[in-house]
């Protein structure tokens, strides 16, 4: 794995480029098809490219009140963090580009940096909502972060290895894990966490446009937020890869009836099914208060989680 | 099960409610009160127009005496064309009056 | 509830009343007994104050207590001096009246005793102290 | 240690300026305090400076949600003012249009309340049936925010056979769609997390600090001004007052979506009752010395003028109360108590109508002369 290679793969394939195109047009697709579901035209499919380059020639504007590096730093350091997750995601091939002995507990603490970046945004940026969104941006993170390891534990647990490759080669040979009866529930909590680790209604507690106007991102504008939006979209473009490649298979080439479908598109389809899943969830329920969230995370998630947990044991 | 999981899985399949409006357009109904617009023959310079507009945006040219309605001070409310004797001032189907020069925000 | 009773209710602390239509009375009252009338039709029942007009005819001022009894609206007028007009409050009696007072305060400059919040409600904060906007300058 | 978190003027849960200090303690809130001023037109004073018929159409504009009831109510009180008899149909066609009035308003709010707790797709299918509604207004009266169909004396334009016909044809596809969002509100899980005893104000304090509308009805409070003091053709027709017991967020909802269903039966009845007859009373330019009380069941509860004449075509003293004036008072037991994120859902529930509420006068005095303040000058000052 040179430099050049590694160049290659973090700029290119599996990293900023695909994953940002696939991200923004997931994102594009999911405002389409809520528009839809509203009984409203809705955007064009590209308009997260549109929003994010206009917001790309806006002005960079830093409250004289913040923390000045911080509130930079913020989006730089959530965009390199998502995407460096790509590296460790098997995309192409049941091999990701970096593989390690345990890189599956590498993804997960790389995923919560870009939620971390949004609290130090929030609260750098010195503004009532700012701080208040942050500091529910915590309590939910605690709520759904939780089940999320339990369910990838219980999936770790199972192959019993921590090495996302060993997971997909296991299930490449025994069928997706989320077909097993005693692993189904861990595959059910990780959905729910991932909603709300991907900050989608009834979860979107934390930018609660209604109450704290945009909760942590509320001072942001111009090209700081344009790179926490396709932060963003890069990380539920992740979160359902990741879930796709610990119970649904992952980038698993199949043929079928005569066609031969290759890995990535396989993958791609999976991550949009889910990423369509979520899109419905969120648009049949009204975002509950953060109490209510913890409480939900905490009682019948994490039950379901724990459940699969032991029975894998 | 949500009840509302049908009807926004059927909206997924009907047509959006919404148009594409300036593409498309809706024509308004008969009675709709847009821009009015004064006939110069028809109107006898009586005034009552002036008279009747609840927010004076009606006035009469110095010269012509024929009534000049400001636009940007109308409030569509179409008393005007209900007291004109003769019916000179009619309420068109005219509502996209948005004007970049003020002054030109007048209906001769 | 006619509006015959009404009045049969509030005979001594009325100077006089006129009831007009079915379900209108306008009655007069004065300083002394204002808050015996209020005190009497809320524990007859009619606890809606619906609020608290001022007005200014130039020569004195007049507060007017609107409360609906059953359907029929009695206008409780309360003539006041114009040059220091002051009145003790009837947020004891109707805790509903605690923000027409202060508009009546802020308006009219008739002074509300024992008023339990008296700021100002609509006008900005930088409004000169002693002007009132509803009182007749000519 | 309290910490206080500013809500406004500028704020996306609230469609118009107003500033709530909301003293929180986390995100348990401790004390509300309101200030208002923002939207201040002087509208009294503008109408103590207008004939009565200019006037109404200034009356009309103090909110934009109810027109019609602030029409009707001016005319309603200067015509008691004047001893003028308004003919039947006239009083039918005002219900109608009053009627029309409080089912768009009502789900112009059930809307808002959607997005407020978060429920976008609600918002957008409320507001896509509210249509139904606009484009009746539109074609009666020819605009459909403010359709001034009420002028001194009776109607300005008739309502036609074909109009009834597209009138009914409408209400049935509405009645359809409202009981589907009435039963949505009782059993959608989430929404009942959100809106299930929240912002409870007790039938006591309801009834002390003197609530109205949807707002009092909601704590059990059987206060309307349609069946206790009927105006237009109100009295001739039958319909119930909804009432809930619920005395919270979700009970006030469900009184304004009952109440939809009930004005459609409203207006129903007010068609098949319609007699043929006169539009318009003359109306005589002077209006002899006197003082008038009007009152009508606004959208959002009792609406109250009270207009003193001394001889003229001139009102010499104009009072508005508006029902969000009245149901200010009643936030403050309902706020304390709740957390933040009940903050925007409670203040949406007595369904704050700001435009209306700041209509007092202002008169510039630093000029000494009693210059009337003009609007925009008006609006620098305030802002």
């Amino acid at each position: 794995m040179n430099s050049l290679d590694f160049l290659f793969a973090y700029f290119v394939f599996p990293g900023l480029l695909f994953a940002g195109v696939v991200g923004l047009l997931l994102g594009g697709i999911d405002r389409k098809l809520t528009g839809r579901m509203q009984n409203r035209v809705g955007p064009p499919i590209w308009q997260e490219f549109l929003d994010v380059g206009k917001l790309f020639s806006k002005e960079d504007i830093t409250p004289s009140a913040a923390q000045g590096l911080i509130f930079t730093a913020a989006p730089l350091v959530a965009l390199g963090s998502i995407v460096a997750i790509f590296l460790l995601l098997p995309v192409n091939s049941p091999r990701p580009a970096l593989s390690s002995v345990a890189d599956l507990i590498v993804i997960i603490y790389l995923l919560n940096i870009p939620a971390i970046c949004a609290m130090l945004g929030g609260y750098s940026s010195a503004c009532p909502f700012g701080v208040v969104g942050s500091g529910r941006y915590i309590a939910q993170l605690l709520g759904y972060e939780l089940v999320f390891i339990l369910a990838v534990l219980a999936a770790a647990l199972r192959v019993g290895s921590l090495s996302v490759a060993d997971v997909v080669a296991y299930q490449a040979g025994k069928g997706w894990l989320a077909l097993q009866p005693r692993l189904l529930p861990a595959a059910v909590a990780a959905i729910l966490a991932a909603q709300g680790k991907v900050l989608r209604v009834p979860f979107d507690i934390p930018e609660a446009e209604t109450e704290i106007v945009h909760g942590p991102l509320t001072e942001y504008s111009g090209p700081k937020l344009a790179l926490f939006r396709i932060a963003y979209d890069i990380e539920v473009f992740a979160v359902a890869a990741l879930i796709v490649a610990l119970f649904f298979g992952g980038p698993v080439a199949h043929t079928l009836d005569g066609i031969y479908v290759p890995g990535v598109v396989s993958f791609l389809i999976k991550c949009f099914a889910l990423v369509l899943l979520t899109t419905c969830v969120r648009n049949i329920c009204a975002r509950l208060r953060i109490d209510q969230a913890l409480k939900f995370f905490w009682t019948f998630a994490a039950l379901l989680a724990f459940i699969s947990l032991v029975s894998v044991l | 099960m949500p009840r509302i999981l049908p009807t926004v899985l059927k909206n997924l399949f009907r047509g959006p409610a919404t148009i594409k409006y300036p593409r498309e357009r809706v024509e308004p109904p008969e009675r709709f009160r847009g821009k009015p617009v004064v006939d110069k023959e028809m109107c006898i310079s009586c005034g009552l127009c002036v008279r009747a507009c609840p927010n004076d945006a009606i006035s009469l040219d110095e010269n012509t005496k024929k009534p000049r309605i400001w636009l940007a001070r109308c409030i569509f409310c179409g008393r005007c064309a209900e007291v004109c004797p003769r019916k000179a001032i009619k309420m068109t189907k005219e509502f996209e009056l948005a004007f970049y020069d003020k002054s030109k925000a007048v209906s001769e | 509830m006619r509006a015959e009773e009404i009045l049969e209710l509030l005979r001594d602390y009325i100077v006089e009343a006129k009831s007009v239509g079915e379900r209108r009375i306008f009655a007069t009252t004065d300083a002394a007994k204002y808050r015996q009338a209020l005190r009497a039709l809320k524990d007859r029942g009619f606890v809606h104050l619906s609020t608290i007009t001022g007005v200014d005819l130039g020569d004195r001022m007049e507060v007017i207590y609107h409360v609906d009894c059953g359907g029929i609206v009695l206008n409780l007028k309360l003539p006041l001096p114009r040059e220091s007009p002051s009145l003790r409050t009837v947020t004891d009696i109707f805790p509903g009246a605690v923000l027409y007072e202060r508009d009546l305060m802020e308006m009219l400059g008739v002074r509300v005793e024992y008023h339990p919040d008296p700021r100002r409600l609509f006008l900005p904060d930088d409004w000169p102290a002693n002007k009132y906007p509803l009182r007749k300058e000519e | 240690m309290t910490f206080v978190l500013p809500i406004g003027p500028q704020h996306p849960a609230l469609k118009e300026p107003e500033h709530f200090r909301v003293e929180v303690k986390g995100e348990e809130v401790v004390d509300v305090d309101v200030r208002l001023g923002y939207v201040h037109r002087g509208i009294e004073r503008e109408l103590a400076r207008r004939s009565f018929a200019r006037g109404l159409f200034l009356s009309q504009r103090v909110c934009g949600i109810c027109t019609t009831h602030h029409g009707l109510c001016y005319c309603q009180a200067v015509e008691q003012l004047a001893g003028v008899e308004v003919p039947e149909r006239a009083e039918y066609a005002r219900t109608i249009m009053a009627e029309l009035e409080r089912i768009q308003s009502h789900l112009l709010w059930t809307g808002v309340a959607a997005h407020e707790i978060g429920f976008d797709t609600l918002f957008m299918l409320l507001w896509r049936d509210r249509e139904l509604v606009m484009d009746l207004r539109e074609l009666i009266s020819g605009n459909r925010v403010h359709p001034s169909m009420e002028t001194l004396g009776g109607v300005r334009w008739d309502i036609r056979p074909e109009h009834e016909l597209k009138v009914e044809r409408s209400l049935k596809k509405l009645e359809a769609e409202v009981k589907r969002y009435i039963d949505l509100f009782t059993s959608d899980r989430t929404i009942l997390a959100r809106c299930e005893g929240v912002g409870v104000l007790r039938r006591q304090d309801a009834l002390e600090l003197c609530a109205v509308g949807p707002t009092a009805r909601g704590s059990g409070v059987p206060f309307d001004v349609r069946r206790d003091d009927p105006y237009a053709a109100y009295g001739e027709l039958e319909f119930e007052v909804v009432t809930e017991e619920g005395q919270d967020v979700l009970a006030r909802a469900l009184v304004r979506l009952r109440e939809i269903m009930e004005s459609i039966e409203i207006i129903r009845e007010a068609i098949e009752a319609m007699p043929k007859g006169a539009l318009r009373a003359r109306f005589p330019p002077e209006v002899p010395d006197g003082e008038a009380v009007a009152r009508v069941e606004a959208p959002r509860g009792e609406l109250l003028y009270y207009v003193m004449a001394r001889g003229g075509d001139k009102p010499e003293r104009v009072r508005i109360r508006t029902p969000t004036y009245a149901n200010l008072a009643s936030l403050k037991p309902m706020l304390v108590g709740s957390t933040i994120a009940d903050v925007p859902i409670v203040l949406a529930s007595i369904d704050p109508c700001f435009s209306c509420t700041d209509r007092i006068t202002v008169v510039d005095v630093e000029t000494g002369a009693s210059k009337v303040v003009s609007k925009l000058e008006l609006r620098r000052r305030t802002s």
